[in-house]
């Protein structure tokens, strides 16, 4: 018997939302979110045409935002895709093979995991320039520890597993066993920390953008629309509301399809249904 | 009203989270300023109300005819440690900036003074041009004929400290000078506080008993802190500019003033649609500018004509901005040979002033004309590394422009080199023979007037798309007042001529 | 029995097999931990050799070493005569042909994200079966061989009950035609109806396909149903190897007799005279002694004292020490 | 356990080399310089000279190699350089500085601790209820929050509408001060803190032991107070540790908003001007800081469960 | 003579609006003071949850929907919580299949269990953990003085289960509930773990319901064996009967599918095991066939002492 998981079920209708926005913003909205600026029109509060009102630009905060969820989307997916990939290959190889080249992932692991992610990023945003590439290759690059680790505890466990041990007597080869019997069988976990990682990024962008080293303008980032509304906050709240909800909406709506998912995964968690 | 003394200001220093040394020589950075000159003085001082340098610690100054020598009295005036103010402080002061062992951004301000080479070599232990007559009377000889020392022997990093004081092990920590305020404490990233000295040179002042220089570079924190009367004073931006302007309780406490900076999109010939003066000039008419300036820097700035600024005295009064003309924008572009329109990346940092925000602004407008612009943000310190070394395809920047004209004239000298300050590595005949004149032009007000020409041909070149001149704003809680309108920098204000009323809150008095 | 004249189809050959523990950075007490600690075994064409013991006395250890999963400290092992470890041993794949393994737990066996079809079809691609026609008919053949429809193949294991999986373990582990199957505990973790259905099945097997059988096991009841011969392990040594029968009826070193006595046996509540213990304790060997530890639990983190297997009648040895 | 804690603090000094030159490397390939910061605002012209000076005084004009072999001389002397902006030893900036942080980071954690621990345990003993969803909510709500953000709001709305709190600054160690910045920071902790108690206290609830606890008749109140307490804490230990541990990296953003005196406001400027020397150190001091909480609460967590200390 | 133990009709399952699911249905049995009751039958055939339901520690949502559980003809289903917690154990004590997990691995034995003598007793801590030192030493711990400070991880699993039955007969309970108490255990270790609950509960007095699936563990421990299948009490015999003459086609499979030392005989082909599955065709019929097979016979144990071991 399984009862209504309202995690899941909440998280993922508003991620299935904030997807929609950004897949038909060009649907939804008649406007351009970079060149449809009119300095006439700055800063008008919303309404009928503007529903989200205007920035201090002239232009239409709610096609801002919504273009804004392309991006903060390709964030949060390309840079956790890049973290999973690393965290997995490293993990998995590291708990597999063992042996030096585990003590060296293990050392790596434990100075990210040291090295607070957001100074990390900063650091290589600072490197790279501000933009959306470097803000991939940070993201990507920095949070990846905890995926590794999972990954390596998983594959320690599923090495014991008989069809692990019965795959190598089959013979199949190291990678083979890597790709078809260890990472299909973490899929769970993985997906899990991956959701969660994706609103982290989400939010790692609004960190970055505040510290000033952001994405490329002028396309409509959410961490940089608040950040740059920030000072109208007295003559133009909508400003920064409106790029401010995005924001929660989104990460909210990973977070609970991130819990959502776990409960659904792990029956163990599985305690709110009783 | 006249002003009365007592109670104590929270002055709030806006660039920067921190103070930097405070060994004011070896930094440049403004911020750095907002102690110093609380605790320091200099040999001259800028006059905001007349817009010139003028004498500080001297009470008079001659010169020789041929405008080498210049024999200063020292007025007297004693350290905060009691000691009297002589010669002999002025030249181990200016000795120490030019030290080469200290990196000191100050050397410069000494570097035309006879015997400075020497020094610097090491093959002399002093600097021979600067001479102490006697205890009250300093001697400086200059290798060239300068017409105003005052430019640079005002700045703060040039301050007198008393001599050998630098080398006390505790300077830093308690630095001493000649100024108005003695320092008290400093709580690092959080505020100095400096007490009224009082054995100050000038009568009756300072007027307050102790100041808080506060940090908060953060603009929306400083406007919640000012209205909430924490501090008292701020320097706006420009939402705030409108919000306050907007606002009964605020808007009769704003201080304005045009600042010797110039806005704007500079270009990099070393790109090849910026040879053609067309491609330049009709960037200048593809934007909007009166409307940016309206809109979106809610008019906290004075829209550029050409690169001198309003305050500057060879400003030409009379010159019309390029106007706003996108069908003379294409056709200029057509002219050049792009009718297909050009392309190019603008590096800016996140400043909303003169950076990214006025990128995006422009974007749409030059769009209209086929001008496609990508926008390259880079911090700060990036920015002043790739700009002189022409790394760039344009940048925008916001450069100084004053107060002196010939040293901003200068810079678009073709014998200037980029990594000086001839950033848009200008050469133009014409307004070389102008310089020429100008530099070798004795009477002051003909020098203003070919530098006024020369400025004339640099606007007709656009070598930028000349933007704005800085209006610096800055709001004050009622209670205060003697604050003067400096256009080299607002925010930095003489503290001995401020003072507050009986208005101000308990925790002020 | 086989013939033993011959090459044996496998030879263990003084294998030993040691894992350091405690070795964590800068820590003292790093150990030697003697999982098994010299142990020689032979397996004949067509045999059921079973290893019986208490848990931790290194039987997976051994089965694990002859698989390959499990790199040996020292030792030997040998197939028809040939080395499969160390240097000029085959690679993995034609091991893969020489022996397989069934495991202990029918539910960790099989990996839940493929189908069983994917599961049997995966290795003989691999080993070269490319055809498809070839492919299905192998598998259809090989679950039919162990009481599951072709149909099955489609499915999950979690569709499975615990018993059908342990039969798709055993399919898996046959479609590459091995010589040798490997049993840790195959039925162990099985309800009691359902492990008669896989003992069953396994001696159908075994007739049917002469396989060679090496089982590992602590139910003595079952050891006793399928073995040809028994090794009683303890603590990484062989400490009585022989027929079943003999083991069975004339259990030798005390060990194998506490062991055999400690069996909570149904048949007692009806026959109480047939207890092991009734029978007097045998002597050891002459000019030998059983080592005073050995009810006790020696000390695995040293080498064991020095002691040889004694042959008291044909093919039944006893460990015991000279004196 | 003096063995155990020797032992768990020298396996911190290989990660410490390895951020040193992490970090050392990171920064010796970023773009821009202290120097050419100096002149970023435009209010002094570029001056080749005096910047070739500079980064001659600074020894930035020698090999990389070389310098990080200096600097890790340095190091193992408790020597991180000279900051090229305040002219003094790293060391002394820092320390400056460390205060403000720790003070911040302990009253944030101390929020945490008191608020969110509690309502874990309260929303696991009655699981599915209306309090168990809106803690739950709530925290979740907390974790999906630009802390800035929050932090904005909270200052507009307790230091501007309501007039109850100063708004930023340190205020010379007056604690009203800290109240916004660490409520600021504290929230994400807090989140955290009460889904582990509340995960924690479900997941304990259903071992094995509380059923025996269960079956040797104790009541309710007994079992959470003699078998639950302390197996929960075990759990929650090890979140406090890393929740405290990262804080100082995290409290970043909140010091630079509340323009508090910390090393994370002193990082950021730090970064912006290239004064290489104290990004280095400071980030090491933020690293150290993790190793060493950790590391305690290895030693915390040793001391809670009799099964570490033997391995 | 009244039973210690007497179930009526017991039905456990999860109560819906509609019609409650049994899992458990209708199991009936008695278990007299001092004797020893076995209950097997294959995984998920019900034993566990008939026995939790005994001490009122089924969990969420499964619930006892029917039937009456008489202890010293009182009936348990009756009593408030606060009275059942006096009663679990003190007088009914249980323990469990797994010793790695059902000690408290953060506490010392010697405090597990003395908290049986603070709760049922009212002793000092002091007073307790002394106690437990004797209750240690009564479960053959050696060297108990030292072993009372240990952690259980410290102690391997037989040790563990030692300690778990010291925690229930702390109190000298009238009743033991072991629910599989061997399973996880070495066979070595089982007998001795075996031999120790026997041997102190005869010599006390109490009574144990032993569950098992292990035919040999039961025929070697109990007087009288109840077989459970498919939450089903289909046959309840005494011990020797039971195995000399199974009666229940089930029960018949259950022996013949045991692979038992000493059957096979001679060098020959080895004979097939019986296959329960093949014998149960119609589960349904099955259960009903047998459904009225007598039940609640209870004989005085000591009538046939030499029956078991
Ligand atoms: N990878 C390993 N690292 C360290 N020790 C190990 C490892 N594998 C096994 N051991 C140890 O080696 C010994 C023998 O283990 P093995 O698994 O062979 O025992 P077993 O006889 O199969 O026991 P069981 O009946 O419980 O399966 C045990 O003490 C075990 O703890
Ligand atoms: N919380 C629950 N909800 C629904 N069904 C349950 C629940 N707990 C147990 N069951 C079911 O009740 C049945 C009986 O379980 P029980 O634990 O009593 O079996 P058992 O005879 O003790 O088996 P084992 O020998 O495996 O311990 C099983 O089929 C099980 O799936
Ligand atoms: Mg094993
Ligand atoms: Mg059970």
């Amino acid at each position: 018997m399984r009862g209504f998981n309202f995690n899941l079920w909440v998280g993922g209708i508003l991620t299935l939302v904030v997807i929609c926005g950004a897949v038909f913003a060009p649907l939804l909205t008649s406007l351009d979110p970079v060149f449809d600026a009119n300095l006439m029109n700055a800063e008008l509060p919303p309404g009928r045409e503007f529903w989200f009102g205007t920035d201090a630009q002239g232009r239409d905060i709610f096609t801002r935002v919504l273009y804004g969820a392309q991006i903060s989307l390709t964030v949060g997916v390309v840079s956790q895709v890049i973290n999973s990939v690393i965290g997995l290959t490293l993990g998995i190889s590291a708990a597999y093979w063992g042996g030096w080249w585990d003590d060296l992932v293990n050392g790596l692991t434990n100075v990210m995991l040291a090295i607070p992610s957001l100074i990390f990023a900063l650091a290589i945003m600072a490197i790279l320039g501000p933009g959306l590439p470097s803000l991939l290759i940070a993201l990507g690059l920095t949070n990846w520890s905890w995926t590794c680790r999972i990954a390596r505890s998983s594959t320690l466990s599923l090495k014991g597993q008989g069809y692990v041990q019965a795959a190598q007597t089959l013979g199949y080869g190291d990678i083979r066993i890597m790709a078809t019997q260890l990472l299909p069988n973490m899929v769970g976990p993985i997906l899990v920390i991956s959701t969660l990682g994706i609103g982290a990024a989400v939010l790692a962008e609004a960190a970055l953008s505040f510290l000033g080293l952001g994405i490329r303008p002028p396309f409509p980032s959410w961490g940089s629309m608040l950040t740059n509304a920030r000072e109208l906050i007295v003559i133009a709240p909508w400003a920064t509301i409106f790029p401010g909800l995005a924001i929660f909406i989104t990460v909210l709506g990973f977070n609970l399809l991130g819990d959502g998912l776990r409960d659904y995964l792990d029956p163990h968690m599985r305690t709110r249904e009783q | 009203q006249d002003p009365q003394s007592g109670g104590t200001l929270n002055f709030v220093a806006p660039y920067g989270s921190s103070f930097g040394t405070l060994d004011i020589h070896s930094t440049p950075a403004t911020q750095d300023e907002f102690p110093a000159k609380a605790i320091h003085r200099s040999l001259y001082d800028w006059n905001s109300a007349e817009g010139k340098p003028e004498l500080e610690l001297a009470t008079n100054v001659e010169v020789s005819d041929d405008g080498k020598v210049f024999t200063y009295t020292l007025r007297d005036a004693k350290f905060h440690d009691g000691k009297e103010l002589t010669a002999g402080d002025i030249i181990y002061s200016y000795q120490r900036i030019a030290h080469p062992d200290n990196a000191f951004p100050g050397a410069r301000y000494v570097s035309g003074v006879v015997g400075i080479d020497e020094f610097v070599d090491g093959s002399a232990d002093s600097i021979s041009g600067l001479k102490a007559i006697d205890d009250k009377t300093l001697e400086i000889s200059y290798k060239e004929p300068v017409a105003e020392p005052g430019y640079e022997l005002m700045r703060v990093n040039a301050a007198i400290y008393p001599e050998g004081a630098a080398e006390a092990a505790d300077f830093q920590t308690s630095p001493v000078g000649l100024g108005p305020f003695k320092f008290v404490e400093n709580i690092p990233g959080s505020r100095i506080t400096v007490e009224k000295f009082e054995d100050f040179y000038e009568d009756g002042k300072p007027y307050l008993d102790k100041i808080n220089i506060v940090l908060l570079d953060d603009a929306s924190a400083r406007d919640v802190a000012f209205r909430n009367q924490e501090i008292d004073v701020s320097v706006l931006g420009p939402s705030q500019y409108v919000a306050y302007q907007a606002d009964d309780a605020l808007k009769d406490n704003i201080l304005e003033v045009a600042e010797v900076y110039t806005r704007h999109v500079g270009f990099n010939p070393d790109y090849e649609p910026f040879q053609k003066k067309e491609v330049r000039q009709a960037i200048n008419h593809a934007i909007n500018t009166d409307l940016i300036i309206e809109r979106l820097v809610k008019n906290k700035a004075y829209r550029a004509t050409g690169w001198l600024p309003i305050s500057s005295p060879a400003y030409n009064k009379d010159a019309v901005p390029y106007a706003y003309d996108v069908e003379k924008a294409k056709q200029l572009l057509a002219d050049a040979g792009y009718e297909d329109g050009i392309e190019f990346e603008i590096t800016a940092t996140q400043n909303e002033s003169w950076g990214l925000t006025i990128v995006e602004a422009i974007i749409p407008m030059l769009a209209d004309a086929g001008i496609r612009v990508t926008a390259k943000p880079v911090e700060a310190s990036v920015l002043a590394e790739v700009v002189p070394a022409g790394d760039h395809q344009a940048f925008m920047w916001s450069n100084v422009s004053g107060p002196d004209p010939y040293a901003t004239m200068k810079c678009f000298y073709s014998e200037t080199t980029r990594a000086a300050c001839n950033y848009w590595a200008f050469d133009n005949a014409e307004f070389d023979a102008v310089f020429d004149e100008a530099t070798a032009e004795a009477d002051p007000a003909k020098k203003t007037a070919l530098l006024s020409q020369a400025n004339d041909i640099v606007q007709e070149e656009a070598p930028s798309w000349f933007f704005n001149y800085n209006k610096a704003v800055m709001a004050y809680q009622p209670w205060l007042h003697g604050l003067q309108q400096n256009a080299t920098e607002l925010a930095i204000q003489n503290y001995e001529d401020l003072w507050i009323d009986d208005t101000a809150p308990d925790s002020r008095k | 029995m086989k013939d033993m004249a011959t090459a044996p189809l496998l030879d263990i050959r003084d294998l030993h097999v040691h894992f350091p523990v405690g070795g964590q950075f800068l820590s003292r007490n790093k150990r030697t931990l003697h999982a098994v600690a010299g142990v020689n075994l032979s397996l004949a064409e067509g045999e059921c050799l079973s290893i019986v013991g208490e848990s931790g006395c290194g039987k997976s250890t051994t089965a694990l070493a002859v698989m390959g999963l499990q790199e040996p400290t020292s030792g030997d092992i040998l197939f028809e005569g040939g080395s499969i470890i160390g240097a000029d041993a085959p690679d993995r794949m034609a091991r893969a042909r020489i022996a397989q393994m069934v495991f202990q737990d029918p539910y960790a066996s099989l990996n839940p994200r493929q189908t069983v079809w994917r599961s049997l079809a995966a290795p003989l691609r691999l080993h070269g079966t490319t055809a498809k026609s070839e492919i299905e008919d192998r598998i259809a053949d090989i679950l039919q061989k162990v009481d599951l429809r072709p149909e099955h193949a489609a499915r999950y294991p979690h569709e499975f009950s615990g018993g059908q999986r342990q039969r798709i373990g055993i399919a898996r582990a046959l479609i590459l035609n091995p010589r040798i199957l490997m049993l840790d505990e195959p039925v162990s973790a099985l309800d009691v109806s359902v492990r008669a259905q896989i003992i069953n099945l396994l001696l159908d097997l075994q007739e049917e396909l002469s396989l060679s059988f090496v089982m590992i096991s602590h139910d003595l009841g079952v050891v006793e149903h399928m073995s040809d011969r028994v090794a009683v392990m303890y603590f990484g040594q062989i400490v009585e190897l022989g027929p079943w029968s003999a083991i069975f009826a004339n259990p030798t070193h005390p060990y194998t007799r506490k062991l055999i006595a400690t069996i909570p046996d149904p048949d007692t509540v009806l026959h109480p005279d047939r207890k092991v213990t009734a029978h007097a304790a045998p002597e050891p060997p002459e000019g030998y002694r059983f080592h005073p530890e050995t009810v006790g639990r020696p000390d695995v983190y040293a080498a064991p004292e020095p002691s040889e297997l004694v042959e008291i009648e044909p093919g039944h040895f006893i460990r015991a020490q000279r004196r | 356990m003096l063995r155990f804690t020797i032992r768990r603090l020298l396996q911190m000094i290989p990660t410490i080399f390895a951020v040193a030159l992490l970090i050392f490397v990171i920064f010796s390939v970023i773009p821009g310089s202290f120097a050419s910061s100096l002149m970023s605002d435009g209010r002094t012209n570029a001056d080749p000279e005096t910047l070739a000076r500079i980064n001659a005084e600074f020894g930035l004009d020698k090999p990389v190699h070389v310098r990080f072999g200096e600097y890790i001389v340095g190091l193992v002397q408790f020597d991180l350089g000279t900051s090229f902006r305040f002219r003094e030893p790293v060391t002394e900036v820092i320390g400056d500085r460390v205060w403000a942080s720790l003070k911040l980071s302990v009253a944030a954690m101390v929020f945490a601790i008191v608020v969110g621990v509690p309502l874990g345990f309260i929303a696991a003993l009655r699981p599915g209820s209306i309090l168990d969803t809106a803690t739950m909510v709530g925290a979740v709500s907390g974790l999906s929050m630009p802390q800035f953000w929050l932090g904005l709001l909270l200052m507009y709305f307790f230091a501007l509408q309501l007039g109850w709190l100063p708004s930023f600054g340190y205020g010379g160690g007056d604690p009203l001060y800290l109240i916004l910045p660490a409520i600021t920071l504290g929230v994400t902790p807090l989140a955290l803190l009460a889904r582990t108690t509340r995960a924690g206290v479900l997941e304990i609830m259903n071992e094995d032991f509380i059923r025996t606890a269960h079956s040797k008749g104790m009541s309710n109140a007994r079992v959470v107070r003699w078998h639950l307490m302390r197996n929960v804490m075990v759990l929650v230990v090890t979140t406090i540790g890393l929740q405290f541990g990262s804080m100082m990296g995290q409290a970043v953003v909140i010091e630079k908003l509340f323009a508090w005196p910390g090393i994370g406001l002193l990082l950021v400027d730090s970064v912006a001007i290239r004064d290489i020397p104290v990004v280095q150190g400071t980030i090491l001091v933020i690293v150290v800081w993790f190793l060493v909480i950790n590391t305690f609460v290895d030693i915390i967590y040793a001391a809670i469960d009799p099964r570490i200390k033997q391995t | 003579m009244t039973p210690l133990l007497e179930l009526k009709g017991l039905h456990v399952g999860i109560p819906a609006r509609r019609g409650n699911v049994d899992i458990v249905t209708d199991v009936g049995f008695s278990i007299l003071e001092g004797e020893a009751f076995g209950l097997v039958g294959e995984s998920g055939s019900g034993k566990s949850l008939t026995a939790l339901s005994l001490i009122r520690l089924l969990k969420k949502p499964l619930k006892v929907t029917a039937g009456q559980i008489l202890f010293k003809g009182e009936d348990l289903r009756a009593l408030s919580d606060r009275e059942m917690r006096k009663l679990r154990g003190a007088r009914i004590a249980m323990i469990f299949q797994e010793p790695m997990t059902a000690l408290n691995p953060l506490k010392t034995v010697g405090r597990q269990i003395a908290e049986m003598f603070v709760l049922h007793q009212g002793k000092s801590w002091a007073e307790a953990e002394r106690l437990a030192i004797g209750a240690l030493a009564d479960v053959q711990v050696p060297a108990p003085e030292e072993r009372v400070r240990a952690y259980p991880f410290q102690m391997s699993g037989g040790m563990r289960q030692r300690v778990m039955i010291a925690i229930a007969l702390a109190c000298d309970p009238d009743l033991l509930i072991a629910d599989e108490p061997t399973t996880a255990l070495d066979v070595t270790v089982q007998d001795e773990v075996l031999k120790l609950i026997a041997q102190l509960c005869s010599a006390r007095g109490t009574a144990v319901l032993l569950i098992s699936h292990d035919l040999g563990v039961i025929a070697n421990m109990c007087q009288r064996v109840g077989v459970m299948y498919s939450g089903r009490l289909v046959e309840e015999r005494d011990t020797y009967d039971i195995f000399a003459d199974p009666q229940h086609p089930y029960t018949k499979g259950l022996l013949g599918a045991l692979p038992r030392l000493g059957s096979r005989h001679g060098e020959g082909g080895r004979q097939r095991l019986v296959d329960i599955d093949s014998l149960i065709t119609d589960k349904a019929s099955l259960l009903q066939e047998f459904y009225h097979e007598p039940r609640h016979k209870i004989r005085d144990p000591r009538v046939r002492a030499g029956g078991a071991a």
